[in-house]
């Protein structure tokens, strides 16, 4: 398959095409909403569901399999945060607060992107190692400890930030899941993979509708903030993107699972960051956190990224 | 009927603060609190989608003192930082010595 | 099977018995109840789901095929706000605003009544056509903008509520998800089968439940209403059942699609309609049209009227 | 399988993990939770399909083979207050309103203690009876009314409280779902049969990390209230389960069905009970109790309990 | 504008008593109500999750008359074994001899 | 304790108007408002499943001026036909000056 190929098959994924409906929809004034105990359950779905396979994955996969990819992902994630926040320094001119807000979704993840590249990287017929899911949960969290590091030097609300970052709900249930993945093994998967398996990227396709929904919401924000924020989620995404790809490489990935670390590194997160930030930096500005990260850097991956991405793994890699 | 005359206070705040401002309140003397979940618009522009955190609307009956003890550490703790409104009215509650 | 059986076999289905389930479930004054997050939960997807397949199934048909039926289906769609209108104003002789608003909920469509038609026809082993869904989104939209042109002379929120209705979430997700089925077609099917297509009849189980309550909580009022009332919405959907069974067969669909076009056009909106008209027509009175539409029509089609139109459509057809 | 590898199997499923995982959330302060709307919705979910089963089980059982179990059943949940009432009375010295309260939870039966002992007898290879929906049924009503019998004297609120269980959402979708799953039959179960029957162990999973939140919310009232109270718990689950199993066998039961029933008996209800007693006799202590059922022997259940009833039916009738 | 001064009746209760309170009010003169679901803490405890039940907030527009009946129908069936809390305020009501 | 007396509007209405409602107050003045979903019972029966439409509670802090022309608005555009009901209470808010 060709580039251009390759694109449009990721465009015209279900999953892509309903996070530009949702957009229609809230663009044309519909209204169409989701209940927000009905996003609560999916993402509590979704989350849950990558950690059980992820874990159910690494049950038999050698320790020493992993190990690389480890380490290399937890020095991804605690580099991260820099090059963020002095890009938000220098290029976007903003406050220390909210450039270490910046830095703390920049140097998490999220966990949607991460789904996609996967499905991405699936349909054209690469597979990505079954550890991944463990990946993102090593890359969600360092990041923002560091970026919240870099925001306050005085301690104050820092340790109520980190405790909010590590028993956060979408670490506690992508552990959990993990760890439960771990320990039941095939015999659970058996058990529960008609419902955490099959049906997932039709959840998958539900949550992006609304995501799109959400985002769409932010362009009149991105109006305002301008153009620099633009550039300012794109290249980061790019520059990420392509480290990700590298050091996922280096440390023995497949092509397809080099893409995804990829992918993941050029995330940024819109679960787990918010809430710490909001807690450990309140005088951060979320409309611009929340724009960089949802209606720039996520759509950003979600269409040209990943193909990027997965092109450059195979070019270097394949 | 007893009938005591007290205060009712309400804040309404962004979901986020909720635990924090349950402890406030009650180290400040408040004896219970009902809350409800909103969504709004002020001067921190729309808070309905969860991205962007819902509000919660808390109510406490409580004595005139601890209301205005309880207003003081809003005003200044949470006030600068927070999408957070206030505002006092005169209740009257059954039974109402149980709450002060 | 001879029509008994066919009776019998469409009223043993776990969707109508659910339906009776919830009416009892009312009446025994149970504390069953459905959130509200739920209801709404269960309807985004149907509706989606309906699309979707839809616009799978249009991605290889050719446009020839699907023209005359749907042309035949936008008449239809024009045409039957009149004889509800007049039927109203004369055999109910309620006022023009009551009577405009009854036309919308008659000029519009069932999106259960609609799937409940398509389970019979193909449980006793007939194919509708695949592009069914399309249809029912021409169906949805025109008679309810003929009827509230019927009601209001003066503009004033005609083009508040025309908004309303074409922006609407069933109308943005029903061809939403023709959209995305038409775009990503087989490949995108694939993918999401296992949660929009494989479990749809088990979640509409679920609805039927709700709708069974909802409706028994109207049948005090219809006590109060009357028996002319009764009348008027199974008249009604037999005449434009007959109605659209001819059309569908005049337009080559085969007895399958014509019996599922008949049901269809004798069903009433419970959805779309009702948003429309409480803006339009503010003085119009939710209990006639509601109760006519929730608790005549719906359970006339879902229990008589469907096997009726599939016999009619095997009479003159098969 | 030796007695070890049994717990082991227990133990290591994805439910009763979720079920430690919803606690450790808990003890950790994590703000996951589930919207209250996603509780419900799964609990009509689990109710209904375990009813519909049954019954589509039931449909092909021969009455002779279902009467003995169900009669035993029924003098089960006749019988099973009166030890509870006792113990509560004499070795925990509560009042008489305390003690009804306690025999109505223990004289009615957990859905998801049914359903977890239901899954480890099929994954140990046994099979129990397709009928055992119809004795949970059986055993959830009998017991309750008999305990409110027990706590009050004068009628008062009893009638109240007795329309309350009979009508209650737990009797209600069960019953009715076996109603449908009757009268459907293998036809109806087709239909549906990815929606009611494929995911939801997958469900139960996810029922069970909320399940082991609400129980870790419980722990610090155990602390209060005593370890008298988890004599109580334990003991009357073990009095009650070996009941269970050698009644079972007694009516003709196969071991596997022999060991549920053992089980259902041993629970204590958690969903209709509780509703029934607040009104039926709002001076009882809710802490007592709810402690007691959801804190107590619904885990000693779960993890120990389970294995041993199917240690016992297969020592004594395999 | 007519404004009718009229009593602000406000009770917080457990949710299993929904139906029963509103037979309650409506038998002693309220001619409507608007009820919100709640969480909340007081002298019970924490009320939040589905087992222990969760809490409405009921509120009801009604004349001074009305609301000194309610509360003391509170105070004899209610008061004593469920959790309830109720409170009355000064109000001025559009059209308000509609709820009278 | 800077407390400044203003006036709350409450406005329980069919959700249906939630769009229209708020466009209404924002342009006659109120600077911000918050809203909880409802259900309740009046004079056009109850309102609670999601056909016959849930209601929402629509609260604004504003000064008298603002909630006099509200109220006006609504008795004119909305009384006639839908399910409305309306009422004003006194309160004190913190940092009141930013409501006005
Ligand atoms: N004038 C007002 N009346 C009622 N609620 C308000 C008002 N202003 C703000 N709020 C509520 O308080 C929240 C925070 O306000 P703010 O900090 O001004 O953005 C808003 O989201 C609203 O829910
Ligand atoms: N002081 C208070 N202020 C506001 N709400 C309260 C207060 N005390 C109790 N409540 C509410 O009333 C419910 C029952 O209170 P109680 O009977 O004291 O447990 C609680 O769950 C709270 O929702
Ligand atoms: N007396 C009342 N007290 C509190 N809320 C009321 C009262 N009357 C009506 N309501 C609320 O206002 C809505 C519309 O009332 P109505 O237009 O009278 O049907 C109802 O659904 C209730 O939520
Ligand atoms: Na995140
Ligand atoms: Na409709
Ligand atoms: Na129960």
């Amino acid at each position: 398959m060709d580039a251009l190929e390759l694109l449009r098959l990721n465009f015209l994924s279900p999953m892509v095409l309903a996070y530009f409906l949702g957009m229609a929809a809230r663009l044309l004034k519909s209204d169409l909403a989701f209940p927000e105990a009905l996003y609560t359950a999916i993402s509590i779905y979704l989350l849950f569901a990558i950690g059980f396979k992820g874990g159910v994955e690494l049950a038999h996969t050698p320790l020493a399999v992993v190990l690389l990819p480890a380490l290399f992902t937890l020095a991804l994630g605690l580099f991260r945060p820099f090059p963020a926040y002095f890009l938000a320094r220098r290029f976007l001119g903003v406050s220390r607060q909210d450039a270490a807000a910046l830095a703390a979704h920049y140097g998490s993840v999220s966990a949607v992107t991460f789904l996609a590249a996967l499905t991405f990287v699936q349909a054209v017929g690469h597979t990505a190692e079954g550890f991944m899911p463990t990946l993102v949960a090593l890359l969600e969290v360092p990041g923002i400890v560091v970026a919240l590091l870099l925001g306050k030097r005085q301690s104050g609300r820092l340790s109520e930030a980190l405790h909010e970052v590590l028993t956060g709900k979408s670490v506690v249930l992508m552990l959990g899941g993990l760890l439960i993945g771990l320990l039941s093994g095939e015999a659970g998967m058996e058990r529960v993979k008609s419902f955490f398996v099959d049906p997932y990227q039709g959840v998958l396709t539900l949550f992006l509708l609304d995501l799109g929904m959400v985002a769409a919401s932010r362009l009149s924000v991105l109006r305002q903030v301008g153009f620099r924020l633009v550039l300012f989620g794109v290249g980061l995404a790019l520059f990420h993107g392509v480290l990700g790809v590298y050091l996922g490489l280096k440390a023995g990935l497949s092509v397809g699972g080099a893409a995804v670390l990829g992918a993941m590194s050029a995330s940024a997160s819109y679960i787990a960051a918010p809430a710490a930030v909001r807690i450990a930096l309140p005088e951060a500005n979320p409309s611009l956190y929340l724009t960089a990260s949802l209606a720039v850097t996520f759509p950003f991956n979600l269409i040209l990224g990943i193909p990027i991405y997965h092109a450059l793994a195979k070019a270097i890699g394949g | 009927m007893n009938l005591v005359p007290l205060k009712l206070l309400t804040i309404v705040a962004e979901s986020l603060l909720e635990r924090r401002l349950v402890e406030e309140i009650k180290r400040l003397g408040a004896k219970g609190y009902t809350i409800v979940p909103a969504r709004g618009e002020g001067s921190r522009g729309m808070r309905s989608v969860d991205w962007e955190g819902q509000n919660i609307r808390l109510e406490t009956i409580v004595s005139e003192e601890v209301a205005l003890k309880i207003l003081e550490r809003l005003q200044e703790a949470y006030f600068p930082h927070y999408a957070v409104i206030a505002y006092v009215e005169n209740v009257f509650v059954v039974r109402g010595e149980k709450y002060v």
